[in-house]
């Protein structure tokens, strides 16, 4: 009479409490998880192949649709992938609005992060305030690019076009308000006693741990190793800009919502300074004509500091007018596989859909 | 005659429990800013799923599930007393009734969902028997300290013997009170103690299998239990006055409820009991000793 | 720059000249290594402190039948980024598995052996990762042409056609009209 | 059998189903900017308790398996929207090996959005218009589901390259 | 005639012998026919009454038996249930050894209600326990001894009360005794302990589980239902007849053995949650029962005592279903291990049935047997204003809510096992039991009144004023239970209920496949939750769990394990030893010869 050890259940794409489209096949033993296997692909559109077919341009509003919470991490590491290989020289102040969009977008994925991690807790009011606040970084993205999402305003060679009149001040306005709101915020779900009971030492991840397995990101930061794209290989302007890395060290969940709350301090300081520093100037260089345009054989790496982690494009061109190969290296990558499948082993099951959104794994950059 | 102004109270009650869900919808909008569905949204539901067609079902008790429990809450609206009106069947003793059949509809779901097969509806449910483990006991504990002050064990005479505003349970068994009310909590599954329905973790919990009907059945048997439980906490501790009286003292009990279910997040199960043994059990332990002293 | 050229000059004198080491950009360069070198470099490097495998890459030289395998190795002291390349054979590639000096590589090379077709012995998980019940070739493979495999699977659509007959109209008619 | 159908357009829950990259504007929908839940639509975690089913965006082999799965869950009478041109004719990935080009093959559809990720606001106008179908009694997608069973199953098992394929009872 | 009350269950065991070496059906058969003469002959005896006086030996050994209404009311349960019992057992189809073991328990079971005197209640106890221990020695010795060793403490301990009373009152009538001489305290405990052991009341309960789950499964509802009630008769006749005088004087006595009832009730709950094994969950589940009927006798109003004799009824009603079913399940699956089982409520129906209304009387929900006792504890103890003790009931009964749950989703709901794809309903004779006891179960549910008319004759003949009561209502000191009525509301609200149910659209079966799994394949996944089903209770009550009375026990039985390892040394078997040792004792006794008599 064979006996019923342990049950299994799906944390499948149907299921409030994966952060995407991703499935997680658990086996338990009453409330503890024994095993658990994750299953990407099912938002796999074969990015990479149908970058194979189009041309270097065409390629630019193709490449943000890959990660959703944050496609401008897309289009700057492709256009910097491209400056490089072809040799382009892109103007200081098209530098200073990337970093600009680059550091709204990591505003309004962090705050799409706090509203995921209060849902898997149950407290439904934050995910109420924090995407209507990240809705006011939206509407900036819409007045300056025209979409609210996908923007394709970052190109090779600069930037699509110039800051529309008093973008400046509405701007530092809605950085005003997103800086009251933090002490809404701390009140209602920082500093809530049970949100610490829930998240403080579950899912402990080790320094080594998450150097071995290639975790990235503020996930490494929060196990207390300092390192920060932005500062070990800067790239754009922010070797001119002063800001300082945070680290939480606790390497549990609590701590990992710690890290992106400090960081979102820290990228208001950013862009409040990229405003007053921004000098004036053109913001594109003149590219040649997109059917005729060949960039010599050669290979690059390019790396940028996500909200998710350490997000890099292998870009390889082989002298014709479209790309040989462009690998993409999304920052869930290993967070949401292996290190899921590892971290996970002996979760109870209300604390894995937790774990899965404070390591705030984002299936599309698993699988392109 | 009996028979008619049962049915009467029945429908009015089941009114009232979709009226309170409506408003608690729109007040818990009102603190999301935002604005939220009209106040009678939840009779929309119902109308809805009880509309739905070939709903599907796992086999007989799966179908008896919600059946039961529409039976046990509608039992117990049998021994509440409304406000300063009589109930249908009050005797010496029935709150020992009342407590054994509140059991009965969670039972009755239970036993529906496990038929069910799905390791959510369990999980789900083995969560809901073991808070009750939490909460009955403590709510237990407050009402023992009334009865035995009163000497009494029938929910009619402790409204009685309370009368109008100044003479509430409330004030002399202050203590009880508090415990009580942080029970209510747990009982009517409100957030911080909103396990057995977690979306996150098990997927709405046993509701997982119910369509249709089932879950028409299932959202009126859970509207008629919000004021079978605010009304039991309001007779113990609130007593007397109008029926006018008891459905606002009842409408405020379950918004403080929904104001403290917006603003917590979930416990795990085991925190929740443990939280329950601990800090209520020696609130009711210390609402009993003053009963005692001060007998 | 200093920290670089020192690193390459130690690759240099460990692997003779089979390893062609070459500094491409500002904190990234290049070390070509025949296959058979690539473990103990990889070993070795990985002694050196370069911990990070962002990721291995894989590009199909199809005119010279070649895949070119790209370790991506960064190391968190030094700040430098080292691009580690071999060729393998395109016909019957196989690769030792490295999953003994990078744990993490199971995922990587389980991506690869579906995308390409590249077997990695030794590594346990290579299960198919993103495609389900794929019955075509290793789909980014240069020899595939998508567009052919989507003529066939799923017709290119052409609207024109009507393709059932449906009772109401669906999309223009009265009530499209707003 | 009016009062059901006014209420089944008055109170439609939505199936808690991120397949596509039109999910991201789900969430601002839903929350206090446009507020999704002033029609009466709010998420639900399991197809049993929802009516309608949204397909954002483009629409994987392996999502579409998994969304027939979920489709056949659900209690009629049950709607579909899809989002985008990419459930019209692929969209973006039109030539990618990995999406499905037409949704109405496999699952009837009863609504489309225009806009690669359409916004907050037209979603909700779909909403609305997907109430006034109903209340005129047009949106029977899952009616046409149910007569032609065996088109629709023919059409899923060419793409899941099997010969026969049923959606639950293997 | 009523000689042959007993003796037909002593000579039915040896004819069942006989005739089960050839074919076990007939000896089952016959067995039973001889346990229905006894049921036969009780009822009418309630009038005629008897005293009998029957020797065995001239001079020596007088066996008298006397029917008092106490032992009536309990000799009626412990009948119906044996002979139920053998209906199952000839499903069963059990071997000759056990026919006889178990005929002679019983026999032992009627002895022990009918004596009259000490000796004859000493003699039929020894009977009973031994014969109970002898029809599952054979498989399971282990459980088996420690069951007997529990039980001969206990009788030896009854046997030197007995000889206490005996040479102070000079006579071994059990009548009370009144101005007894200064040790009422020590003799009485030493007379209780006995039956405390039995009724397996806290701190004596070990043997319990172990005995009820090995014991063959058509015994055991016997076993805990009847035999479990000699210990509830021994008390309540110490309580109340006995050594009345002293119990009604000394309160405190009394309270601390309500204590003692109703932490036995919850802890025993609590253990029962976290069992696997269904026989264990329920073993502890009738020691939790037990413990409230020890709580209303340790109040010692008339309300309580009226409450723990109906408790004791309904717990040998509901209990014994229990263990039938269990019983009916393990003839058709071979295990009676929770985790091993699943889904059987599309084979098993009318088990299902069964349990059900099993689990609700145990949790004891109004219309069935289990509430009324309950509701005349809980006035007893607002009466008498110990609110803890009433916390500590409740929480025994929110317990009682929990381990139900557990026992009958992991047997009956949940999905089917594979092997269990082809198995049918349980054979007819298994089944009969558990028609037969849910009549009982539903009838003293709705009118508790009968039940109370038997017990208030009981309290009167001990000097206690009975429950005022009509057949349908039950009136306490503070207010009136009408079982009756809450049944017509609750099939009322049954019928609203399908009502609404019915008006709308019909469903439709679905397969098990057919299940929520967030979009995968529901096949082949083990979808039973059943493995550790209160984990996170057993974690949070971990410390608490760990301080066990076994543990003691065993502490004592190492100890008796050492102490026997010296004596074995001594004897090591040489004569020259044991003369030495011979001299040694005689020198000893004459010292104390001389020495003693002086002083």
């Amino acid at each position: 009479m064979e006996r019923i050890e342990h049950f299994e259940y799906f944390i499948g794409p149907q299921h409030p409490g994966v952060t995407g489209n991703m499935s997680y096949h658990l086996w338990a033993r009453g409330d503890e998880i024994v095993k658990i296997v994750s299953s990407v692909g099912y938002l796999h559109r074969g990015f990479e192949k149908l970058m194979e077919y189009r041309f270097w341009i065409q390629n630019v509003p193709m490449v943000p649709r890959i990660c959703v919470p944050e496609p401008d991490v897309n289009e700057i590491l492709y256009a910097m992938g491209v400056e490089r290989l072809a040799g382009l020289e892109v103007p200081e102040r098209a530098q200073y609005i990337r970093v600009l969009v680059l550091e709204l977008a990591r505003l309004s994925a962090y705050l799409f992060y706090f509203a995921g991690v209060a849902g898997a807790l149950g407290l439904y009011t934050i995910p109420q305030w924090a995407i209507g606040d990240r809705d006011y970084i939206l509407d900036l993205f819409e007045e300056l690019t025209g979409g609210r999402v996908y923007h394709i305003f970052i190109t090779p060679g600069g930037v699509r076009r110039d800051l529309p009149p008093g973008f400046k001040e509405k701007v530092r306005k809605v950085l005003k308000h997103l800086k009251d709101r933090l002490s809404d915020y701390d009140r209602l779900y920082f500093d809530n006693a049970l949100f610490i009971k829930r998240t403080k030492g579950v899912a402990v991840m080790t320094k080594e741990y998450a150097l071995e397995m290639g975790v990235t990101g503020p996930n490494l930061r929060a196990t207390g190793f300092r390192y920060d794209v932005r500062r070990g290989d800067p790239y754009l302007v922010y070797p001119k800009l002063e800001f300082d890395i945070p680290v939480t060290g606790g390497g549990d969940n609590y701590s990992r919502v710690m890290q992106r709350r400090l960081e979102f301090e820290e990228s208001i300081r950013i862009i409040e300074q990229v405003l007053d520093m921004m000098p004036e100037g053109p913001v594109i260089t003149k590219l040649p004509n997109p059917f005729r345009w060949k960039i010599e054989k050669n290979d690059v790496y390019v790396r940028v500091e996500s909200s998710k982690g350490e997000f890099g494009y292998y870009v390889v061109s082989d002298g014709s007018e479209k790309p040989r190969r462009i690998h993409v290296r999304g920052p869930s990558y290993t967070h949401g596989i292996q290190v899921a499948q590892e971290m996970a082993v002996g979760l109870r099951i209300a604390d894995v859909p937790v774990f899965l959104f404070s390591m705030d794994v984002c299936p599309p950059d698993i699988e392109r | 005659m009996v028979i008619l102004e049962f049915f009467l109270v029945l429908i009015g009650i089941t009114a009232l429990g979709l009226l309170y869900g409506g408003i608690a919808r729109k007040w818990s909008a009102r603190i999301q800013r935002r604005y939220g569905p009209p106040f009678y949204q939840n009779f929309l539901d119902v109308f809805k799923l009880l509309g739905k067609k070939n709903t599907k079902s796992h086999g007989v008790m799966f179908a008896l599930g919600p059946v039961i429990a529409f039976t046990g809450i509608i039992l117990s609206l049998f021994f509440l007393p409304l406000g300063n009106s009589r109930p249908l069947l009050s005797f010496e003793g029935d709150i020992f009734v009342l407590f054994y059949l509140l059991v009965i509809a969670p039972l009755g779901m239970a036993l529906g969902a496990g038929e069910a097969a799905n390791p959510n509806a369990t999980i789900g449910i083995a969560r809901g028997l073991t808070l009750m483990l939490g909460y009955e006991l403590i709510f237990f504990l407050s009402a023992i300290a009334v009865m035995v002050k009163f000497n009494t064990a029938s929910l009619w005479k402790i409204v009685e013997i309370q009368g109008t505003f100044p003479k509430w349970n409330l004030f002399p068994f202050f203590l009880s009170a508090f415990a009580g009310l942080i029970a209510l909590q747990g009982m009517m599954g409100e957030k911080p103690f909103d396990l057995i329905v977690a979306p996150h973790e098990i997927a709405s919990g046993p509701m997982v299998e119910y369509n249709g009907k089932y879950l028409g059945l299932l959202q009126l048997y859970h509207a008629i239990a919000i004021v079978v439980e605010t009304g039991l906490f309001v007779n113990v501790f609130l007593g007397g006055g109008s029926i006018l009286t008891f459905i606002l003292k009842t409408f405020f009990v379950f918004m403080l409820a929904v104001t403290i279910d917006n603003i917590m997040p979930r416990f795990r199960i085991g925190q929740a009991v443990k939280f329950y043994w601990k800090y209520p059990l020696i609130i009711s332990l210390l609402g009993i000793l003053v009963v005692f002293i001060w007998r | 720059m200093n920290g670089e050229m020192e690193i390459l000059e130690k690759v240099k004198k460990a692997f003779g000249e089979k390893a062609e080491t070459a500094p491409k950009w500002e904190r990234q360069s290049e070390i070509k290594v025949p296959l058979e070198l690539l473990h103990p470099l990889l070993g070795y490097l990985r002694a050196q402190g370069f911990g990070h495998l962002a990721m291995i890459s894989c590009v199909d030289w199809i005119e010279e039948g070649e895949f070119e395998l790209v370790y991506h190795l960064w190391s968190y002291e030094k700040r430098l980024h080292l691009l580690v390349k071999t060729r393998i054979d395109r016909e019957n590639p196989t690769v030792e598995t490295i999953i003994p000096i990078f744990r993490i590589a199971e995922t990587y090379e389980r991506e690869l052996h579906e995308m390409f077709g590249i077997d990695f012995p030794g590594n346990p998980n290579l299960t198919p990762l993103f495609l389900e019940d794929w019955d075509g070739s290793p789909p980014m493979r240069r020899d595939f042409d998508t567009r052919k495999y989507v003529e066939e699977k799923y017709g290119m659509i052409d609207l024109t056609k009507e393709l059932w007959k449906r009772e109401e109209p669906v999309l223009e008619g009265e009530n499209g009209e707003d | 059998m009016g009062l059901f159908r006014w209420s089944q357009s008055r109170s439609l829950w939505m199936m808690h189903f991120c397949t596509g990259c039109g999910a991201v504007e789900m969430p601002p929908t839903m929350t206090s900017r446009y507020d999704m839940e002033r029609f009466g639509i709010i998420p639900m975690a399991t197809p049993r308790q929802a009516d309608i089913l949204l397909i954002t965006g483009y629409l994987t082999v392996k999502t579409l398996k998994r969304v027939v799965r979920s489709y056949e869950q659900m209690a009629d009478p049950k709607y579909v929207i899809g989002f985008g041109s990419c459930t019209i004719n692929g969209g973006m990935y039109w030539d990618s090996y990995n999406t499905v080009k037409q949704l109405d093959l496999y699952i009837p559809v009863d609504l489309y959005i225009a806009g690669c990720m359409p916004r907050p606001d037209s979603i909700i106008d779909a909403f609305v218009k997907l109430r006034e179908m109903i209340a005129k009694g047009e949106a029977n997608g899952w009616k046409r589901y149910r007569e032609n069973l065996e088109w629709y199953r023919t059409n899923q098992a060419k793409v899941f390259n099997v010969e026969k394929w049923s959606a639950i009872e293997p | 005639m009523t000689f042959w009350v007993i003796a037909s269950y002593f000579l039915g065991g040896i004819v069942a012998y006989v005739l089960a070496r050839p074919s076990r059906k007939i000896g089952a058969f016959v067995a039973l026919l001889f346990s229905i003469y006894p049921l036969y002959a009780l009822i009418p005896a309630l009038d005629g009454g008897f005293y009998l006086r029957f020797t065995v030996i001239p001079y020596y050994l007088h066996l008298s038996f006397r029917l008092t209404l106490l032992g009536w009311f309990f000799a009626l349960i412990a009948a119906t249930l044996y002979s139920l019992s053998l209906f199952s057992a000839y499903s069963e189809k059990r071997d000759s050894f056990f026919l006889l073991s178990s005929m002679f328990s019983a026999g032992g079971l009627m002895g022990v209600f009918l004596a009259a005197d000490y000796l004859t209640l000493f003699i039929f106890f020894e009977i009973m326990a031994f014969f109970s221990a002898f029809t599952f020695i054979r498989e399971h010795r282990r459980s088996a001894l420690k069951y007997i060793i529990y039980s001969l403490v206990g009788s030896y301990a009854f046997l030197a009360a007995l000889l206490v009373i005996n040479r102070s009152t000079g006579s071994l009538e059990i009548t009370p005794l009144s101005g007894f001489g200064g040790s009422v305290p020590a003799v009485m405990s030493l007379f209780i302990l006995a039956f405390w052991v039995k009724s397996a009341v806290m701190p004596f309960h070990p043997w319990a589980p172990s005995a009820y789950a090995d014991s063959p499964h058509s015994y055991t509802p016997f076993f805990s239902g009847a035999l479990s009630k000699s210990g509830v008769y021994g008390l309540v006749l110490a309580f109340f007849y006995i050594f009345a005088g002293f119990f009604k004087s000394h309160h405190a006595f009394g309270y601390i053995f309500a204590w003692i009832g109703a932490l036995t009730a919850l802890f025993a709950g609590i253990y029962a949650l976290l069992q696997d094994d269904a026989k264990k969950l329920l073993a502890y589940s009738s020691i939790s029962q037990l413990g409230y009927v020890a709580f209303g006798l340790g109040l010692g109003t008339s309300l309580s005592i009226t409450g723990s004799l109906f408790v004791a009824l309904g717990h040998a009603v509901f209990e014994s279903l229990l263990f039938f079913v269990i019983a009916a399940v393990y003839i058709r699956t071979g295990t009676t291990m929770l985790t091993e089982m699943g889904g059987l409520i599309k084979k098993m129906p009318i088990s299902f049935i069964a349990l059900l209304f099993g689990i609700i009387a145990a949790a004891g929900i109004p219309p069935t047997v289990g509430f009324p006792g309950k509701w005349m504890l809980y006035e007893a103890v607002l009466e008498k204003g110990y609110p803890l003790l009433a916390g500590a009931i409740f929480a025994a009964s929110i317990t009682a809510f929990l381990y139900c749950y557990r026992l009958i989703y992991s047997i009956f709901l949940g999905p089917l096992k594979k092997e269990f794809r082809d198995v049918r309903e349980a054979p007819f004779p298994a089944l009969v039991p558990l028609l037969l006891l849910l009549i009982p179960l539903l009838f003293f549910g709705l009118f508790p009144g009968y039940v109370v008319d038997v017990t208030d004759s009981i309290l009167r003949e001990f000097g206690y004023l009975g429950v005022p009561h009509t057949p349908a209502k039950l009136l306490s000191g503070l207010g009136t239970f009408n079982g009756l009525a809450v049944g017509i509301t609750m099939g009322a609200a049954f019928v609203i209920a399908f009502l609404v149910h019915a008006v709308f659209s019909r469903s439709r079966k679905v397969s098990e496949l057919n299940n929520y799994t967030a979009g995968e394949v529901a096949e082949g996944v083990s979808m039973h939750y059943v493995a550790d089903f209160y984990k996170f209770i057993e974690r949070e009550l971990h410390g608490f769990l760990k301080l066990r009375v076994e543990a003691l026990f065993n502490w004592i039985a190492e100890g008796i394990g050492g102490l026997g390892e010296v004596l074995r040394r001594v004897y090591a078997g040489d004569i020259q030893a044991y003369l030495v040792y011979l001299i040694l004792f005689l020198g000893f006794l004459f010292t104390l010869y001389r020495g003693v008599l002086r002083w």
